[in-house]
């Protein structure tokens, strides 16, 4: 009887496509970011809370309907993987894919009437709040069912491969998505055939209402990597310019071939899981901790002891933000709704 | 044994309450029905009377917590899941319907398999097409399975006790839209059959309408138009879709001569197809007009309200179905 | 373009290979693909000529690789994927009635998912109740998917063409029992249409028999033994389960005034019931006599032989049902 | 940024129930085998040896319908886990599956003539080869969907947990087989609820026709393992008594409330995937290497040595068993055909 395994070395697969051997930029450290950049991301974080308060108001205003699943909290996530991106990298993202879109640029009007179900919507109002796609800002799909952008994810890796443009393809999904089959299926498929992959786990330390501890058999989910020989690191998704880096070394690395990366990035939601949870689960302590490690104040305060930003800088980028959300919100309520009585044979069939 | 008023959310939790209390092998698995008691909050406190061990959350895994039901079944458990919404029932179908309904059959007859499967779904709430399914057309072909399908609260809880004391794999499809709906509740009922076919609600001489979960009522309300028209409708609930048999359906038929049907799925593959496919086989002679089905669109569910409306049946489109085969007849 | 007599099986390869060579952004992908070419050996030496990037052995991950079909269909690509067995489906349902066959309509109609899913299906060579399901009743209601299902190798070479260049999913259902068989095909044709709606294989006036996949063999047999007895019978190959149109089989009734269905899966839920309730509402007044369903009984399909052999419509049940109805109509 | 996990310690789940923490018999050896165990070791393998090349003669006799899949090579596994085990305890396997049931004891008769399609087969004839089902043996299930059984595992398991009577529930399946979601699911549940499960994968090296290298990372399959936390081991499948020392002390750790364990058996196939299957993507050079390897004579040659048993006896031994297949297919094969006509309602529901 040999010894209990930890972790191994991936065998050489044969049959799949040549990886771009040339420049393995495996252990490159991230382009540094400039004071410029810096500023893009604080202005990033900020885009996405203020369009996420303003969905929470508009949705007292019943200008919302079904349900919404709200990111405060983890908007470093967001915004510092995408920062990493290229234009033309593909991104799959969930029903709580407000931040990634805006991240990605998404246009917050046709965002807001996709909410809000008007016909300016980004769908057309078809897909609402948990299926916002953009193909023009390669955001490919929201998935509703957990897990299942995973697999579509090594999809459109396994196409960046073959069409050989060292694009990437980005997969944002929760710790409860880890304990499905689909998250298990994606991540063996991404390392088999070396594909340029970034699976980005956004722990939150919660499923809808169960934590962690009750669905996974550990915490730090880095763990579910090592049984894939998967490249992974863990990391504080609350420090916008951490996740940055992290993700920019996976990127880097996907791009030159070295196949697909696991990054955990450690987060918590300040809200309830969808609109009708008050998130009595939780403990006080265990917000209010979390609530001093909201990453948008935690950013700007190092911003500004930095002295990349001036308080009045910020309160500017967060007044104009919210601003734009109020009046990109108030065109969309002004939208038309989607038009009945029509044959929707051709938006079912191309 | 006491009749209350109670909601389908309620009479769902006092019927899991009750056979959990009369059965001790009885157990519940779904994803976040313990503490938090279900996002529908079906399950609400019975983590604090039966335990953790019984009332037991799982992990986001569908396949693993609906084939371990197969296992617990097959030890000696009556084991109960809830599918959180009906649209999941996608991600464990091969555990449904090429394990859990075909293991008996399989074994030459030799093991049972008394799991109950609750799904909870249903359009209307804006939830879009990956939350809004009744998603029975799925299932509607699988031997080995049964499905019922309460329209209110003491079908509910009559169900779902049948189902749960059933030695065979029954799939009870609950409605969210019914969730807050009342009615009187035969709650501390120790009778607990399956239901063995339709149920007339409301009886009619003029046309027959056959509605299921939240049809049923727009079927009813219907029915109220119709009256005011002087036509009288007998509104039945399907009840059961498998084993399918609609040989009550084409009873009713033999005396109102018309057949409404109105299904919360698409037409193609549904219920109604094969409702109207057994009565033309049982009343052929009966009919005066062809069935009339009014579904779902052929195309998945919009967001959008004025869209996710439109495309579901409401009480006017089955008036006028109604009236129209009564135009069709000759008595319009 | 050359018309040569080839099997089920070459149709199949040969349409894959023409397909693959026309288009660069086609590429195949399942288990047991590539160097031994596939479990029925459909494609045997694709990846001698298209490489191991284009034909690609998968893991055994029906979810994953479907799912990744989506993804590459979403950015360019024309992707393909083999179902060993169309049982399988059900390990990969949610990907294809959830995600591939919805993601277009809730896109608002701004994207296209041009994927094709071949699974190979059927019952008759004693592979029990796994491994023997066409299976199309599964999905016959999901919007957003196209069915069709080929009879002959002729239609397995133009359907699966036609899939391919569609730029929708398509499910193409194969059956295994045909693989073997041959039949004329016009190899190297350009032109690949889908199928849209069912083709007369046999004008007849007494009886319209309806039948898809290998039961259309048994149709034909069956129309052979009932001319016999002077009963001219036209038979149908539906051939296009989604998107699902009646209209032809209608106009066929309207000729003939009977209907016959034959159908490999059971009565419940399955394209029969959806074909008699079109009919029932397009040519009412056509119809003789109540429709007949032959089909596989309601129970798993057994292992032995004869228990598989008495569950599988004959063209013996076939012609008895068709001579019912004539009988049944004063004919007989 | 952190360091990238290896793997870790199991969290402690909160809510699961308690485990019978008073005997951890985890790290125990496992029960010595007497000379009387290891001629039973040997008996057992030699009867399936046996039983499947009868399988194969019956099979060019036409008797068996369908396909059939053959575990040649593969005896010592099912022989060495079996032995580990109880009467009740549960086991799942695989279309595979002859091995597994008649080393739990299943009768031949009833075995062929369920193969044959018999109305005396051990599921009437309902089931066949691939799904042969004795209750009263703990053969709770044969799963012909690659993966399925693990979950069906996993409840008997969850079984044997709540009913406190100390059995295990095992699971057999294939290497193939850790490629799907299912596999997944059922380890990550199986480790959170600590439940008493042994995980018996056959790696043989091989799905279908596809070499390991093709759909899975690594070779050593304990590696999955270690992305659960589980406690594994990799142990020469072809070495009876290796295989039951590692399952003796899985076994022995279930029923202690220790909780699952995967076990990696080192094996490989004689014969190809299924009936119709030459087998012709293997190297000869591979197969002549594992023939050498084959658990049976290697085993018999290891007791002989030892004194444990005469060539004599060995010989008489395999007459035996031969004798015993061909009188038992005999039989079987003049069992009489299920009967038609009938109302099957009552097979079909309880
Ligand atoms: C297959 C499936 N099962 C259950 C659900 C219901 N559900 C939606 S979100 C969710 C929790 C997901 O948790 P996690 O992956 O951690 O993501 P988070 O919501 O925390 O971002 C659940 C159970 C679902 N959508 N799909
Ligand atoms: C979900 C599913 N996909 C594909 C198959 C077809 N199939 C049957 S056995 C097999 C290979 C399994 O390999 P492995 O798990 O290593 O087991 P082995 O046959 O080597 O014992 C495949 C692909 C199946 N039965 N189920
Ligand atoms: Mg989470
Ligand atoms: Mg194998």
């Amino acid at each position: 009887m040999k010894k209990p395994a930890k972790a191994a070395k991936p065998a050489t697969a044969r049959g799949k496509a040549a990886p771009k051997a040339a420049r393995a930029r495996r252990n490159d450290a991230a382009p540094a970011l400039t004071d410029a950049d810096r500023v893009g991301l604080f202005q990033t974080m900020i885009a996405i809370r203020e369009f996420e308060e303003q969905v929470q108001l508009s949705y007292l205003e019943g200008l919302v309907h079904g349900t919404t699943h709200l990111c405060n909290g983890q908007e470093a996530v967001a915004a510092g993987v995408c920062k990493a991106l290229r234009d033309d990298d593909y991104v799959t993202y969930t029903y709580r894919g407000h931040g990634h879109c805006l991240a990605r640029g998404m246009d917050i009007e046709a965002a807001f009437a996709e909410l809000f179900g008007r016909e300016t919507g980004v769908c057309g109002g078809f897909g609402g709040s948990m299926h916002l796609t953009d193909m023009e800002r390669g955001l490919i799909g929201a998935f509703g069912i957990v897990g299942a952008g995973l697999p579509v994810a090594v999809g459109a890796g396994l196409s960046a491969q073959l069409a050989a443009r060292e694009q990437v393809s980005v997969c944002f999904f929760g710790d409860g998505a880890t304990n499905i089959g689909a998250f298990h299926e994606a991540m063996n498929m991404a390392q088999v055939w070396k594909l340029p992959v970034v699976f980005v786990c956004e722990n939150n330390l919660y499923g809808e209402f169960s934590h962690i501890s009750h669905t996974t058999p550990y915490e730090d989910l880095v763990t579910r990597a090592a049984g894939y020989a998967m490249e992974n690191v863990k990391v504080d998704g609350n420090d916008v310019e951490a996740v940055y880096e992290a993700a920019a070394v996976a990127v880097a690395r996907a791009r030159g071939g070295g196949g697909p990366t696991f990054i955990e990035c450690k987060t918590y939601r300040h809200r309830g899981h969808s609109r009708t949870d008050p998130a009595k689960y939780r403990h006080p302590d265990e917000l209010a901790a979390w609530m001093k490690r909201d990453p948008i104040p935690v950013y700007r305060a190092r911003l500004v002891k930095r002295g990349v930003i001036t308080d009045r800088k910020a309160d500017a980028i967060v007044a104009k933000a919210r601003e734009a959300s109020k009046a990109a919100a108030a065109r969309a309520a002004a939208a038309a709704w989607p038009a009945t009585g029509r044959d929707m044979a051709a938006l079912t069939f191309a | 044994m006491a009749e209350r008023e109670i909601t389908y959310r309620e009479a769902i939790l006092t019927a899991l309450q009750e056979e959990m209390r009369r059965d001790p092998k009885t157990l519940i698995m779904g994803e976040d029905i313990a503490e938090s008691g279900g996002p529908f909050k079906t399950t609400l406190g019975l983590v604090d009377e039966f335990g953790p061990a019984r009332v037991r959350d799982t992990p986001i895994a569908e396949t693993g917590f609906v084939g371990a039901a197969l296992g617990l079944a097959l030890t000696g458990w009556r084991p109960i899941v809830e599918i959180m919404f009906a649209d999941f029932l996608g991600v464990c179908f091969d555990q449904i319907v090429n394990g859990i309904a075909k293991h008996r059959l399989m074994s030459g007859g030799r093991v049972k398999v008394p799991v109950t499967i609750r799904a909870i779904g249903g359009a209307g709430l804006r939830f879009a097409a990956q939350h809004s399914q009744t998603a029975e057309s799925w299932m509607l072909s699988v031997p080995g399975l049964k499905i019922v399908c309460p329209s209110s609260p003491a079908e509910a809880y009559s169900m779902l006790k049948g189902a749960i004391r059933d030695d065979n794999p029954v799939l009870v499809l609950e409605h969210k839209a019914l969730l807050s709906s009342k009615g009187p509740v035969p709650v501390g009922s120790d009778d607990a059959a399956m239901p063995t076919g339709p149920r007339i609600l409301r009886p009619g001489k003029h046309v027959t309408i056959v509605a299921t979960l939240a049809m049923v009522g727009r079927a009813l309300e219907a029915a109220d138009l119709l009256a005011a028209d002087g036509i009288e409708a007998e509104v039945m609930d399907l009840r059961v879709l498998r084993p399918f048999d609609a040989s009550a359906v084409a009873e009713s038929v033999r005396k109102t001569n018309r057949l409404v049907l109105v299904e919360e799925q698409v037409a193609a593959g549904g219920w109604s197809a094969s409702v109207v496919a057994d009565v033309v086989t049982e009343a052929f002679d009966y009919l005066d007009a062809p069935p009339i089905r009014v579904t779902l669109p052929d195309y998945p569910l919009p967001y959008s309200p004025p869209l996710e409306d439109e495309a579901i049946p409401s009480p006017t489109r089955i008036a006028d179905a109604a009236r129209k085969l009564m135009r069709d007849t000759g008595r319009g």
